[in-house]
């Protein structure tokens, strides 16, 4: 990789990031009270629906957006059962192969954010109906996870048949669709983009020194306590073993190479490719384990937390955002 | 114990954040007059420690108590009882003196 | 109501309002932190008093300024009794129609943002010392909702005499004069009246990118709330009943007309007029039920706290804003 | 119960944010050498959800505790009980042994 | 008390939130299966009032309740005893019926 | 002192400072959420890092700056000795002597920020290695205190001997460091100090809208958030007494007039040697306290915290910076 790629890293809110992992390593009190936390988090989701939005507004819907949107829909779907099954070729624990394979069928709004720090400062655009995508790959992957696990409670069921003191404590679908629809920081993420899309240029131009001048120095908290927050799982490291640490490095990659794939028999612009590219290889953190909590209790989150937040959302941020740059322009020969 | 305070049961719940929401609704189910949410509590059990300071509130805690009889107390940790087999909680029961505004004397 | 007094509508602080509401009708778990809403709140009362008080050092303190002031006072004191009368006409609860005239009397900082936004899109300007009456009409209203509860209080026990069990538990009015001007929200907006008013033009400018440029993004997060809020009093909605439901969008217009008759005769410029009609058809949601619930405990406030919150702020937002412009446009004839 | 523990009651409170003052004004004047304050608790109870995350502490209820003899607690909950007349609060009351530090054995 | 239930001793401490580490390994060393910490409450006490709205969590208080046998809440309010001689604190033990999740029965 | 000086007070956010010990002492219940707080002195020490750190990358590590950077470390060592000794002859608890020592030894960050903005607005500019001394002076202090308490605590067990019934719960001098150097805020002004270094111009000018455009205004917040601490300190006065009382407004003088001097002496640029004197007068209620109420139990908070918030900042605000700045042209001759 050249040392241009590298200036990926030498940005203040990525530096921020590793501050935070060192914090927590050397077990300083550092601490971002919760409630910004929250509140950046839907800071950042504002400040990509305004931008998504407006740029949507300004473009229009063309055939490549749709044919965009669509691809991601399916890939939250696919991914994770192609997922799933790599993963109980080692897993015991099926509902935690579930668990897993929705993760990384969904989406890190982060790392989207940084990737497209990366590849604008770069001179590449990207579509608005990127920020779209990001929406619409949230969900599938829930409802797949589901319905994964509800396949495993069955087969266990009859294996165990009388055994089963354990009764099945999980949610309806019904239930499943209402909270993975209805979630916060996901309505947040839409609300703002139709804002966007309804305001336009105007509303934009309104809402930049809020939602695009400050927002490096928004992100660099946000940032230093997503590090704060990956230091402290890094102790559970241990727990994840060594298959899960290599699942959360080596998927990423494959699945930006599918998505690279259908990036290029579609014909879709670089900057485009590349942005589909990291949404689908980031895998959720946020959205995801607050509904799978509930949708599928028996998968412990030490597990499927830890690695989208510890090991993939860090290896996209430091080696992949610059390599499947690398393997975006390889294909499409910038 | 205090002459004019009614004898009742303090039924307290630490229950995964997550689930809150349907520990109160067993709660309504049984019929209590209310209860008293703690939203933000941290701790340790045998799942381990549940900070509560991460981007999800998945390792998170909640405390709810609510004041009940004897049978009503039984019947809520019963139900809760199932619950925590599959999440991180504990149920405490102590007896309590409770004492209502004359109007709610009927609880 | 031609299109151009709709655009009101479409700029996203307003959308994030609606969008607040809306979360909350499909019970999303969306959630501002309330430390947040807190600062945001503090935040929107030192820009009103940065801006009006360095507009005000600017202008100096004219005959109008003076006129507007002591009518604002007025107003504030004459509302809580009409209203009063209106109320008790059908509410059995007298203490309940005591508290409600408070709410009516006093005013909605919220309100007035967003009156000042649009009129000043507009391009009306409207003077500094219109800050100046906003804050001079939060207590005079509580004063005299608390005066009408004592004469209720006095007429009940006349009434009762020996069954009176239930002992006065209200504060004295010492203490709830006190808190009506020491009241944390009260007291910031007349410091960052007197600091703008001290630092002039000066002041205003250093402060600028922190209480003018980023105030549309702070602005839509604190509507947001406001919707969010709004959404959940809803349910409430029938405790209030039609009576009530139809006072907290009958009186804000009522009000507004004597606004803009005493407006009118004393000769106001058309921008100021239309401030004074904004302040005088607002309630209050914030700074009158904290000190009512004290000083008057025998009120239910989800009555007086759903209205102002939940019927006549939206009503002014919506419906309100271009109705006073147009009732103002007529009379001046822009 | 534990040996070197001081037998007392341990008063609970649940009341209106706003009126946090009062009650522990009642406290002090009862002579409570101490109280502890939980500053946001939610819940649900006759007079409805009083659910806290509202533009006004109105809605919003504390829990505030003190560690007094039996006395005191009596005096306490009536002055307490006259308050929650007129707004949202219970009182519960429980027995407790309690360790204070040596110099403080006199209380 | 209600029937399924364990009887054992709710220790509750309120100390220091500087201290709240070393209760907390006072706890873990007396080998309680876990402990509940409600992380920012005030109070008053001897030392006067502890208002935990500073710069500097030197003045804000934090409370700890563990359920263990009654054997273990003696050592540990023996251990507390001693640190809060120097530090702001107080212990509360009360008698409790827990509920735990079949599977850790053995507690 | 010339009107020119006393601008200084004419800022909004020093003016917040004293709304917010007005608004304490009329018991207003104005209150800036804990969350908050936290997160503005996290803010400040953001911008100083960045500021400080690109500055030093522009200008490179000269001679002066050395010399500076070590005055600072031996005034942080030298300060609690000379303070610990003055202090003895009257206090009787000699835990508290070696506590308060730690305090004035060590520094405070918005002391050195309103000092910057003082000196900055007269047109005379200082070194980015100022913020690298801010950082080197917390500690020194910190250990010099534990040491100076080890000694009184041997000194103590001898003269008691079988008397000791109270251990001794101080901590080992391994885990202060540990908690000295480890501190959250200490931290975050060291990395944003490193990332300042790292990333230039380039990432002082990305993060400016953040760090430097919006940052009066949250100094006012902060300010005000100060204010109101300090003005429910101003109760505890009592506690500290005629002595203290004395040492917190001439202790700082002292410690300005021995930095003048060895600035004089090693012949630094006045701007620098303002901030130097700024830096040895200032004394910590963030950092120090934290710490010290750990490593030193014995001794009382109520004396430290509120001697180094409640009288020495306020000195240092209102008469130590243009005091200082007197002393300074004094002897350089401006
Ligand atoms: N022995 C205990 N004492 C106090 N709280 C406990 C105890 N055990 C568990 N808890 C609380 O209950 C939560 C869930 O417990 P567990 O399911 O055992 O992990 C913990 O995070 C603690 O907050
Ligand atoms: N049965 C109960 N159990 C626990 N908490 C209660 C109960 N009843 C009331 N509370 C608490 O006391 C507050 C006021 O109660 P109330 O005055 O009955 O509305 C409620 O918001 C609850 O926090
Ligand atoms: N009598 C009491 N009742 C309830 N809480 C108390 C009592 N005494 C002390 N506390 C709590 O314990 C903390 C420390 O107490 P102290 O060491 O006595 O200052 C106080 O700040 C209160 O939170
Ligand atoms: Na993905
Ligand atoms: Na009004
Ligand atoms: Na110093």
């Amino acid at each position: 990789m050249d040392g241009n790629l590298l200036t990926n890293l030498v940005d203040p809110p990525i530096l921020f990031f590793f501050f935070g992992i060192f914090a927590r390593l050397i077990k300083s009190d550092l601490e971002i009270p919760p409630a910004l936390t929250k509140f950046f988090s839907l800071y950042m989701l504002m400040a990509i629906g305004i931008k998504g939005g407006s740029g949507l507004a300004e473009s229009g819907v063309s055939r490549e957006a749709v044919l965009i949107i669509i691809s991601a829909i399916v890939m939250a779907t696919v991914v994770p059962i192609y997922s799933y099954y790599i993963l109980r070729m080692r897993l015991k624990n099926l509902y935690d192969a579930a668990a897993i394979s929705a993760t990384y069928g969904s989406v890190s709004a982060i790392t989207f954010i940084a990737s497209s720090e990366f590849i604008s400062k770069l001179g590449i655009p990207h579509g608005g109906y990127m920020a779209v995508a990001l929406v619409v790959m949230e969900s599938p992957a829930i409802v797949m996870a589901v319905l994964l696990a509800g396949m495993v409670r069955s087969k266990l069921a009859l294996e165990a048949k009388a055994t089963g003191s354990k009764s099945n404590r999980s949610l309806p679908m019904k239930k499943i669709l209402h909270e993975a629809f209805t979630d916060g920081t996901h309505l947040m993420l839409i609300a703002s983009l139709l804002i966007g899309v309804a305001t336009g240029m105007e509303g934009k131009k309104t809402m930049s020194p809020f939602t695009a001048d400050i927002f490096k120095g928004m992100l660099a908290f946000f940032l230093l306590e997503m590090g704060l927050s990956v230091g402290s799982r890094l102790r559970e490291m241990k727990e994840v073993g060594v298959f899960l640490l290599g699942f959360g490095v080596i998927m990423p990659v494959i699945n930006s190479g599918v998505a690279l794939a259908i990036g290029h028999f579609l014909g879709f612009a670089m900057g485009d490719a590349y942005m589909f590219m990291i949404l689908v290889a980031s895998a959720s953190y946020i959205a995801v384990p607050a509904v799978v909590r509930h949708a599928i209790p028996e998968a412990n989150p030490s597990l499927y937390f830890t690695m989208a937040l510890a090991i993939t959302f860090p290896f996209n941020i430091v080696f992949g955002i610059p390599l499947y740059y690398k393997m975006v322009t390889f294909v499409w020969g910038a | 114990m205090t002459s004019d305070g009614q004898k009742m049961k303090k039924v307290e719940i630490v229950i995964e954040a997550v689930m809150l929401e349907e520990i109160i609704s067993i709660i309504d189910q049984a019929g209590a007059g209310g209860y008293t949410i703690l939203p933000t509590v941290t701790g340790r059990g045998y799942r381990g420690y549940r900070s509560g300071f991460e981007l999800t509130n998945v390792f998170q805690n909640a405390m709810v108590f609510t004041l009940v009889d004897e049978e009503k107390a039984l019947i809520i940790s019963q139900e809760v009882k199932k619950l925590i087999q599959d999440y991180a909680g504990v149920i405490i029961i102590t007896d309590a003196d409770v004492v209502w505004p004359d109007y709610q004397k009927d609880r």
